[in-house]
């Protein structure tokens, strides 16, 4: 059964933890209160998708690819004046209702990148927590809300090739 | 990848084959052990072995490869090579699908019955692992199990009888790994239904309502009424 | 003794003694919990402990009992329901019985016993019973088993802690707790009366075995296997809740704090300081302000020996309960065994 | 190392074993234990039926299913990105590891392979994801031996480790940044700085948890000796990764299979042990992390200039064949059998997973042990339940 318990094991342990509460006396502890402080998610952090009304042209393509069935979309087709002087007015879809769930969407993010026309970008931002689950389903408002917080694309590694 | 080898040609040998041979080596080698039970093999060279061997051999091609030195026993499970009648659940009901095909074509090895038991053992030393199949005919719907030759297939052989239905002859208890026991069914069957998106329509059917026509009387609103589904 | 200014009924002492026995009690509790469990613990985790209540932390306690008191105090169906509820007053009792007997002061002690610690060691036996009934009166296997457990490991333990003060008794003379102090503040070591002859040096194997049996009285980390968290759930007190689980938790620190003022008392010379740096002989001729001085000696002394308690327990994984065992019979006590023999030699030699 | 022979092992197994029987004659009444499927020793909802005698185990039998989601069934129905993003779900700690088998046998059926850049941070995310997986395990090791405070060293240190993978890929736990040809992106800058001085505090990491519990007697005596498997009957159950190399074999496949990724571009060693014991197990783990470090320091400065994503078309259609990639994840060979039928999505995807087959040993392992040793044997094997269940 267990030998005779050599010292040196046991005590370096004690010296260990010992260590941790001179460091953390010293410099600190390594986590942060997070009512008053807050942690600064990176750039890329996938919190929550804002949507570009402008670009959107209610082609569907997100709609069909998400796994989860969470974005639903309707719109209807309307003129919308000539570019250029002369010309015939145009048929664009204009958009009505552009719904995310986030209580069902799983972030992996196939919608903004299957989306042609870049109207949905990637924001980090994380406190829309809901007390209830209903209010997860944001409309396009709430989404053009997200817009400001969308950060710039951050510049890449040495050596990478721009797409 | 040479396309699927639909004829059953036993033993083309390709003129001088890439790679090591070494893959060519185990199979003569269990051509050797458990004679014309071998019924066809695919060697994608230096790369990954398959053998479809009769069903009768198939405990037997387990002992075999076991004492040809495949001692690591990596998976069992089957295969259902009927294409789903249900397909994706994104289609748009509105549009008429076309027949979906029914024509159950096997894979790599071929084979006739539309399921499959298929299992990958590994030589730790030589570094190569090689899958097995054996074709699972209708009316005995059973393998001989494994779990006398490799301990480990006991749980892989309850998933697979939960899943697709096929027996194991010899298995000591098959109850249900995953399922609660009175759980009708197979769900990794094609032709069991996903009711997850039987349930809620699709929500990517296109729902752009179209322009409305110049000669109607009255303009409907330009923001058009609420379509149905949520 | 004394003399007050006001003439105090008999009522009013018995009274005062009640009090002083609470705070005795709660306060070293408290203090343990808030230090060493909120802060060290923490601290040694490098994280912050609790910040929010209160400044730095410090209303934790209170939130805690306040919480405890307003959770629902249930019981499982199928359990004894009477020996269910008693089983954590009879485990806080025993902490409370133990206290009696400790001196705080040259006055400030609760009743002078001649057979004080022998006292001691029979009370602090009673709170097996507690955790035994708390175990079987839960009507729930994993209670059970911690119970089961928590039986024989205290009892193993109690063993090595009796025989490690029995060095301590020889070497003083006496079983008096008030003796044992004045002993450890006069005598001096080989004739070198520098710092008095605290009992930790001449004893320093006795004082070893003490405190290992303690962490084990205390079911704490390398002893914890009657409330080990990743099997028995916490064990026998798995089924309380409420105002009976603040009971247990209270005696746990309790107990804690109590042992250690025991242990400050036989090893490090209780409420004294070496008498002759302020030319004191005996126990009458001490000055009275160390009736204040007294506690708060002991009190450091107290938090002392937590911090090293305390620190184990953070920092050591579990034994498995048939190493304890064997640990405890085959090692602790032939080690207590041969340390008494050696005091009693040198007593009859020197 | 203390070196049990083989006589030894067996001896062990049997006196436990035989100790059960007798009892069982005594006629003494054995009783049930749940441990589970609420349970904390067990990571999830795994519940363990075992019959006790006294302490000691008779019969023992984890009935896993608790957190069956599916997986097979679902790959039916997506297409392969989505499949991508659902896969990393399986192992939600290590969770980049899981995505790069079923990319590989994607390729592969493709007949294409990821540009050199691609492959070598693939990798190097892999082995991120190895020891943010693995460092959890250390410190679970102690809170499930009742040291408490090797838990928080590990979430304190494996969060550095987080928030890089975080700065790359978006995801803390689901990346989903593998992509067929290549990866989603590029690295951000100064991401390779940040890693190297995470992976010093990493290696400290190691020391603290190497000093504080791998160096503690009382640790040694609960881990040694205790559920001892030996090579061929981990072999028989397929046990894979370190379970498999405690036992002494000497199979990484890392190393042991040519794959298309950047093992062999760092140097690095295979750790094995000879006992096969718990503490073999655990050992072997704590080595493997800093040699995780070491590949990943040795690869960040060799990574070649150039695109990080070959040319795909934009809807891909994979050609119609079978493909089977296994790779060495944190815990254990995890591999994907990929068949298509040339549309869209996957026609069936197998997916073995490591811990089914290493907790397919558990009622073998649990015979005659005591009820702490059920849970060091458990925490030893260390399975993740999405892993069982898929």
């Amino acid at each position: 059964m267990p030998d005779k318990p050599k010292v040196p094991g046991l005590f370096k342990g004690l010296g260990v933890t010992l260590g941790i509460l001179k460091d953390t006396v010293v410099d600190g502890a390594n986590t942060v209160q997070y009512p008053h402080e807050k942690e600064a998610p990176p750039i890329r952090a996938r919190g929550v998708i804002a949507l570009h009304e402008g670009n959107c042209t209610a082609c569907m393509l997100c709609a069909r690819s998400c796994p989860d069935w969470c974005i639903y979309i309707e719109g209807h087709k309307q003129l919308a004046p000539p570019r250029r002087a002369g010309g015939k007015p145009r048929q664009v879809n204009h958009l009505d209702r552009f719904d995310i769930d986030y209580a069902l969407c799983m972030y992996c993010g196939i919608c903004v990148e299957v989306c042609p026309f870049d109207a949905l970008f990637w924001s980090p931002e994380y406190e829309y927590s809901e007390p209830k689950i209903a209010d997860l389903l944001h409309d396009k408002e709430k989404l053009g809300e997200w817009m400001e917080t969308v950060p710039e694309a951050p510049e890449l590694e040495a050596g990478a090739q721009k797409k | 990848m040479d396309p699927l080898s639909d004829a059953t040609d036993t033993d083309e040998q390709p003129a001088a084959l890439p790679g090591d041979g070494l893959r060519e080596g185990i199979v003569d080698d269990l051509r050797r052990r458990i004679g014309d039970a071998v019924l066809d093999t695919h060697i994608s060279p230096n790369d990954d072995l398959w053998i479809r061997v009769r069903t009768d051999a198939w405990r037997q091609t387990a002992e075999a490869l076991k004492a040809a030195g495949f001692t690591f026993f990596c998976f069992v499970s089957g295969l259902d090579w009927l294409p789903s009648p249900y397909g994706t659940g994104e289609q748009d009901p509105t549009v008429e699908r076309e027949a979906p095909d029914t024509e159950i074509r096997q894979g790599v090895t071929g084979g006739e019955t539309r399921f499959q038991v298929f299992a990958r053992l590994v030589d730790l030393d030589r570094h190569v692992g090689v899958t097995i199949k054996a074709d699972v005919p209708d009316e005995p719907f059973a393998v001989d199990s494994w779990s006398a030759v490799f301990a480990g297939a006991n749980w892989h052989e309850r998933e697979t009888h939960e899943m697709f239905g096929i027996g194991f002859n010899g298995h000591p208890d098959l109850r249900n790994m995953y399922l609660p026991t009175d759980f009708e069914g197979y769900p990794l069957r094609k032709d069991f239904p996903l009711l997850a998106r039987m349930i809620k329509p699709w929500p990517g059917i296109v729902d752009v309502e179209p322009m409305p026509a110049q000669d109607e009387a009255a303009p409907q609103p330009a923001t058009g009424e609420e379509a149905s589904d949520a | 003794m004394i003399q007050l200014a006001i003439e105090i009924p008999y009522w009013g002492q018995s009274l005062l003694r009640v009090l002083g026995g609470l705070v005795a009690v709660l306060l070293p509790a408290g203090a343990i919990v808030y230090l060493f469990l909120f802060k060290m613990m923490s601290f040694m985790q490098s994280r912050l402990g609790p910040m929010e209540a209160g400044p730095y932390g410090s209303l934790q306690l209170v939130a805690e009992v306040g919480k405890w008191m307003q959770k629902e105090d249930l019981a499982p169906d199928a359990a004894d329901k009477s020996i269910f509820k008693i089983a954590p007053i009879v485990v806080l009792l025993s902490t409370f019985l133990l206290v009696v007997v400790i001196p705080f002061g040259p006055d400030a002690l609760f009743t002078d016993f001649e057979v004080g610690i022998f006292y001691a060691l029979a009370v602090a036996s009673i709170s097996v019973l507690g955790i035994l009934i708390a175990g079987w009166a839960s009507a729930s296997k994993y209670s059970l088993l911690g119970g089961l457990r928590a039986a024989g490991q205290l009892i193993a333990y109690e063993l090595p802690m009796v025989l490690a003060v029995i060095g301590v008794v020889i070497q003083a003379g006496t079983m008096n707790l008030q003796q044992i102090v004045v002993a450890q503040n006069t005598g001096e070591i080989f004739g070198w009366g520098g710092i008095g002859n605290p009992y930790i040096f001449t004893q320093f194997i006795g004082f070893l075995i003490f405190m290992i049996a303690v962490q084990a009285e205390l079911t704490q980390a390398p002893f914890d296997m009657p409330i080990a968290e990743s099997e028995l759930v916490s064990g026998y007190m798995t089924e309380y809740s409420g105002f009976r689980f603040l009971i247990f938790f209270i005696a746990e620190f309790a107990t804690a704090g109590v042992f250690a003022l025991l242990a400050s008392v036989l090893f490090l010379g209780g409420w004294g300081i070496p008498f002759d740096w302020f030319g004191w002989t005996t126990v009458d001729s001490v000055d009275n302000w160390m009736n204040i001085g007294g506690p708060l000696i002991m009190f450091t002394k107290m938090l002392v020996l937590t911090f090293i308690i305390m620190w184990v327990r953070f920092s050591f994984p579990r034994f498995r309960e048939d190493q304890l065992q064997t640990f405890a019979w085959k090692v602790l006590i032939p080690l207590a065994l041969a340390n008494t023999a050696v005091t009693a030699i040198f007593k009859v030699v020197f | 190392m203390t070196s049990l022979s083989d006589r030894q092992q067996l001896s062990y197994i049997a006196s436990q074993a035989a100790d059960a029987r007798l009892n069982v004659e005594l006629e003494t009444e054995g009783m049930t234990l749940n441990i589970g499927p609420q349970h904390p020793a067990t990571h999830g909802t795994l519940r363990i039926i075992c019959r006790l005698d006294g302490e000691q185990v008779i019969w023992a039998e984890p009935s896993a299913g608790y957190m069956h989601r599916g997986y097979e069934k679902l790959t039916e129905v997506r297409t392969f990105p989505q499949v991508t993003t659902l896969v990393n779900r399986i192992d939600w700690l290590g969770s980049f590891a899981n995505e790069v088998p079923f990319i590989l046998a994607s390729e592969k059926l493709m007949e294409i392979e990821a540009p050199e850049r691609a492959q070598v941070i693939r990798t190097i995310l892999f082995e991120l994801s190895r020891i943010a997986n693995v460092s959890l395990f250390l410190g679970d090791l102690g809170v499930q031996m009742g040291a408490i405070t090797p838990v928080f060293l590990a979430f304190r240190d494996r969060e550095y480790v987080l928030n890089l993978i975080e700065g790359a890929t978006g995801g803390r736990f689901h990346p989903n940044f593998d992509r067929i040809g290549g990866l989603k992106d590029d690295l951000p800058k100064g991401w390779i700085e940040e890693t190297r001085q995470v992976m010093v505090k990493l290696r400290g990491f190691c020391d603290i948890i190497e000093d504080l519990l791998f160096g503690n007697e009382i640790f040694q005596s609960r881990m040694r000796g205790i559920g001892i498997i030996p090579a061929d009957v981990a072999k028989d159950y397929g046990l894979s990764g370190a379970n498999l190399r405690a036992s002494g074999v000497d199979y990484d496949l890392r190393r042991d299979q040519d794959i298309a990724m950047a093992w062999d571009k760092a140097d690095w060693k295979v750790w094995t042990h000879p006992d096969g014991d718990a503490w073999a197990r655990c050992w072997v783990r704590l080595q493997e992390t800093r040699e995780s470090c070491k590949i990943v320091e040795q690869l960040l400065d060799q990574i070649p200039a150039g695109p990080i994503m070959t040319k795909v078309p934009r809807i891909i259609k994979v050609p119609e064949g079978e493909a089977w990639v296994s790779t060495e994840n944190p815990l254990g060979e995890m591999g994907y059998y990929v068949v298509s039928k040339g549309d869209l999505g996957p026609f069936r995807v197998k997916i073995r997973s490591a811990s089914f087959n290493n907790i397919s040993i558990v009622p073998w392992a649990l015979q005659g042990v005591y009820v702490p040793d059920i849970i060091t044997i458990l925490a030893s094997l260390y399975f993740i339940l999405g892993d069982i269940d898929r």
